[in-house]
């Protein structure tokens, strides 16, 4: 099969999306002459044109808002921001307005909204560009939560949010723009809320999220040489989450490591931990281990930066100390 | 236009009655004083138009044509409103009626607006979005953001500020420096009216000039409707906190229906019998919606988890 | 000794601060005249005058900016966000500045500002007034996190926030301002980060945030009648949170449930839930269960509202079940 | 002055060829084209006196008084740079200095600006607070709630725009559709003035007025200073996808150390010599600085847990 870049999967499916469907448009800050931040809607003016490739200013409440506004008229907007870290900004819209319409308009409502965005760190960009926030909007019920390892997942899960008639956050890593992978050239999705099992193993299950897939996978390829058998999880999307997928893994393996780049309070990682003590407490053979950023700010110098953030070494002394 | 007028008057004083009486759940921010806004924008709107309203929203809706039965069904909580009970006062909403919503977070509408508006753009329509908010609205940095894309985009959108000279018990005085609200127009490039608020006739005036544009894909504009609101912020305010008696006085003589039915029989437009009459037939309908509401349903438990996700 | 209201104490408190320290401050919408939209601050303005009680526009984002740097300049503002609802709109303000200024300045930064605030349902406020957000803010390193239950734990909390040196979000709950308690006359603090067990009980643990320990201490009353005895702790500080009186706990009484108002996902309950699972996992002798509100917005009807906050019933039901 | 835009402009330009040689993380914006704005600004201001930057900060906080060594030590990602090596770039900042940070969010600093001057003029102080900021942030809601709150309570703080005509790649023809953004200042009832950003003596005038204003306890005002940046929006940004060469080129002829080296010369101020001899100093004070930034020592990895809470 062809290897594309992850930008590459992306721009794929918002171009083919905006090729089946003329309802879907996109907004967002440099999208146009610049391609985004990260070149990943490089191309899409030329070939789609000013109206359906909208620049913004950098008014992200306001890029939200509108999103809404147009796709309760029947449009099919992928916003974007640039950085998670200013989705702060757009907060109100999303939580208040997006999430909640549909409820509070007792079900009368359809919300086809996709809002693209990007965090991550790992390149030095400062407490203000390194951000992994996806918890805020787990905790918030309305929204859908997609956070793609892959450039398949990525390609696949895009088109099946822009399909998706709910309102749908769909969190890129930065790092990841560039890593390739195997993506069909045919038309293709991954459906929202079905996890994938990246490895198969039965010695203990690492439930993984997006840039930390490949630590994980990495850090099962050198425990595999010590005899140790990891199975890596990738719920993919983490609302709806495929807790069954969770559970299963565990129930075979018996010791679950929780891995991830934000930091742990109320986290994503926190989240799969309460559930699995709740669901499959006897299958449990360990303590359930979290390794995830240290509970500080991102700093700027690389070797601060890398204290910080989960890495290979990091998990691989979780997993030895679960299997303790 | 006298009907909608009365229509929002009297649901508004039944519905504080039924508030007072405890038969009614939640808040409740009354609009009484300002129906001349919304009946003097609305009368220009078709279906087809679209509006955004605010935690203030009961006039907007009905002007736009929201039935009063499945009104007080909703602010009754009942399975009938227009939200199955799930929304209440300030979240009613129809988009077969255009209404995107009342709002409950001052200035969260006027983005909602822009972005509806920039959907009848790109479609082609010759369809109108208009968003109502509040002074205190226009210094919320959404009402900001809202207006410098609609301009940028040139998108089919009024923005109709309903200046009633207090945000909350915050004076003007105290919230802004502008002398006129429309001032902010200027910041975006945006044409700006003031329209009296209290005069039906003025309003539909200036708001008629403002949706000619943006149907005739002349972009956005703003308008000013210099306003009062006769009760507290809501029921349970009763507004004498942060103004005196005389200013609630001077406002109150200028009431906005005293003022059209004075004119349209001084101008010969219709009589008091036919005026009274549709009063009468309004406080039927009302009675009637009060009614349907009180023999509707409650929801069942269970539905709260409905209605998330599509 | 005395009692007083809920209200009370945190006006009491304010009041207090105030006259011992000249650089305490108050701004937030309607906190003037109107004395807020809860009344918290009745009474403050004739007593204080308009330039430290001071009314603002509708500007969640400015209120929070401003009172940073006000803070940066060495007053101590606490500033009010009417309900925690409105605050996504000074998401970006309090995340990427007031939580992050002390660290990306290399320390070099005090920020002594308190961000009150009230949140919860069940006055059918609907969904953007009665939510409870507050694992957002756990979330994020930097902040310090309270959510008192008690008259005497808000006014003692409360004088602890305004003297701390470090951003708080104060969290109180609308349903609390009539409660009464005893309040001690002369002056007293509760320090930040430590947890009180509100009953004393062998069987199980519950762990109970703000308006939900009322009734996790009404449901362990009728429990004891069932010869059940219920341990009732209240963390009162979300961040620090006080681990080892929450692991203590759970070491005599081998049983968890969490209850708190806040949707599950991503939680306190999950953090919590986590942890103990964590640093406790031989203790527990049952899964580890949450007893939330459940995954909605919070719909308007009393009905509706009601099947999904919970209540003393729903704590009784996880009890026995923990127990089985 | 001079040597404030020859400090600012060597940095800059010094950094530039590091960051390409791979010696710097993270990612730069420069402020070549700028300076006269930071530096007619900044001479304004006391030690006492605050301002609240913005990603491309460099030009602001030397201005208002930074020493290169611990600025350059940060780029550098050095315990001993201003902010330990945590910051970076855009979060340069240095309280006894009344720099309230560089900023890393668009429009981030302009209401911490308002609440610095809100604490000077609680305790009666003369001193005051500046924001700067670019045309694109004048799109943003913390714009607007930040002016509208300074303007209702009559703080001494000053806003200037750097109007460079971008934001990132976005034209200001496309962002907003003023013709002038301190057309803006009108909607908070604000003093406003254009400055020419390229001509230090321009900004240096217009600025005094205003910062004269807030220290006698007049209030806000508004200064637009009309700039280009000369670089892309980043290095790494040719910046050429959005803007032509001929127009870069129209404004590189206004240099602003060009035009205020001529002028100095022309009007007898100073001498070439003069001039040069301050480039020499900059130059080596520079060279001093990158020597310290590379001897010094990285920051501990545990020191990352540090300096969270006080
Ligand atoms: C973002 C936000 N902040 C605060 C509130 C609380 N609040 C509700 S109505 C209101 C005053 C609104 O004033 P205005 O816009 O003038 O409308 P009016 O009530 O006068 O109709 C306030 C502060 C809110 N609902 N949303
Ligand atoms: C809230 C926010 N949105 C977007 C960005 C990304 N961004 C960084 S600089 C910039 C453009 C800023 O334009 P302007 O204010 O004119 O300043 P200039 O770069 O021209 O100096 C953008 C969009 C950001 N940092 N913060
Ligand atoms: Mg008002
Ligand atoms: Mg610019």
């Amino acid at each position: 099969m062809r290897k594309i870049t992850y930008r590459e999967a992306v721009r794929e499916a918002l171009r083919e999306e905006m090729i089946r469907d003329a309802r879907v448009f996109l907004l967002g800050e440099d999208i146009a002459e610049f391609g985004g931040s990260y070149k990943v809607t490089e191309g899409l003016l030329a070939e789609f044109g000013p109206e359906r490739v909208r620049n913004t200013p950098i008014s992200e409440a306001a890029i939200v808002g509108a999103a809404l506004g147009a796709a309760l008229m029947g449009m099919r907007p992928v916003a974007e921001i640039m950085y998670i870290d200013f989705i702060g900004i757009a907060m109100d819209q999303i939580v208040n307005q997006v999430a909640k319409v549909k409820y509070m308009f007792g079900g009368k409502a359809r919300v086809p909204l996709v809002l693209r965005t990007q965090g991550g760190g790992g390149r030095s960009s400062g407490a203000q560009h390194a951000q992994s926030l996806e918890a805020w909007f787990v905790h918030v019920p309305g929204l859908k939560v997609v956070m793609p390892s892959t450039p398949y997942d990525a390609k696949g899960l895009l088109k099946s949010a822009i399909r998706d008639d709910n309102p749908v956050m769909f969190i890129e890593h930065k790092l990841l723009y560039a890593t390739q992978g195997e993506v069909p050239d045919a038309d293709y999705t991954v459906p929202l809320g079905v996890a994938d099992v990246k490895r198969d193993g039965r010695d203990i299950t690492v439930v993984a999220t997006s840039r930390v897939v490949h630590l994980a996978m990495a850090a099962a390829d050198r425990l595999a040489t010590q005899g140790i058998e990891v199975e890596v999880v990738d719920p993919r999307t983490l609302v709806p989450l495929d807790e069954e997928a969770i559970l299963a893994s565990v129930k075979k393996t018996n010791r679950l490591v929780i891995a991830q780049e934000a930091t742990p309070r109320c986290s994503v990682a926190s989240e799969i931990a309460a559930i699995v003590t709740e669901r499959a407490f006897d299958d449990l053979d360990a303590p359930i281990a979290r390794v995830t950023a240290l509970p500080t700010p991102v700093p700027f110098a690389p070797a601060l930066e890398q204290h910080v953030l989960p890495d290979e070494e990091k998990l691989i002394a979780a997993v030895h100390a679960a299997l303790q | 236009m006298y009907r909608q007028m009365a229509r929002i008057r009297m649901f508004e004083e039944r519905a504080a009655e039924l508030y007072r009486a405890g038969e009614l759940p939640g808040f409740l921010h009354s609009s009484v004083g300002q129906e001349a806004v919304a009946v003097g924008v609305c009368a220009h709107l078709t279906p087809g138009d679209v509006i955004t309203s605010t935690h203030r929203g009961h006039g907007h809706v009905i002007a736009k044509g929201a039935r009063l039965d499945r009104m007080m069904a909703e602010l009754y909580a009942r399975e009938t409103g227009y939200c199955r009970g799930k929304g209440g006062s300030m979240h009613i909403a129809d988009l077969d009626l255009g209404i995107l919503g009342a709002n409950g977070i001052v200035g969260g509408g006027i983005p909602i607006a822009v972005g509806a508006a920039l959907a009848l753009r790109l479609r082609g329509e010759r369809r109108v979005a208009v968003s109502f908010f509040g002074d205190g609205a226009t210094n919320t940095g959404a009402f900001h953001e809202g207006l410098n894309l609609a301009a940028a985009w040139e998108v089919p959108c009024v923005f109709v500020c309903e200046n009633n000279e207090y945000a909350e018990s915050t004076s003007r005085r105290v919230h802004q420096r502008v002398k006129d609200v429309v001032t902010r127009a200027v910041a975006y490039d945006l044409p700006g009216t003031i329209a009296d608020g209290m005069d039906v006739f003025s309003v539909y005036a200036v708001v008629g000039e403002a949706i000619a544009r943006a149907r005739q894909g002349r972009g956005p504009s703003f308008v000013e409707a210099k306003t009062y609101r006769f009760s507290g912020h809501h029921l349970g305010d009763p507004g004498t906190a942060y103004r005196s008696k005389e200013e609630v006085e001077v406002h109150r003589r200028r009431d906005p229906i005293k003022l059209f039915r004075e004119k349209l029989v001084r101008e010969g437009l219709a009589s008091s019998a036919e005026l009274e009459a549709i009063d009468g037939e309004v406080a039927a309908e009302l009675e009637q919606a009060v009614r349907f509401a009180r023999e509707s349903p409650l929801p069942k438990p269970e539905t709260a988890l409905e209605d998330i996700y599509s």
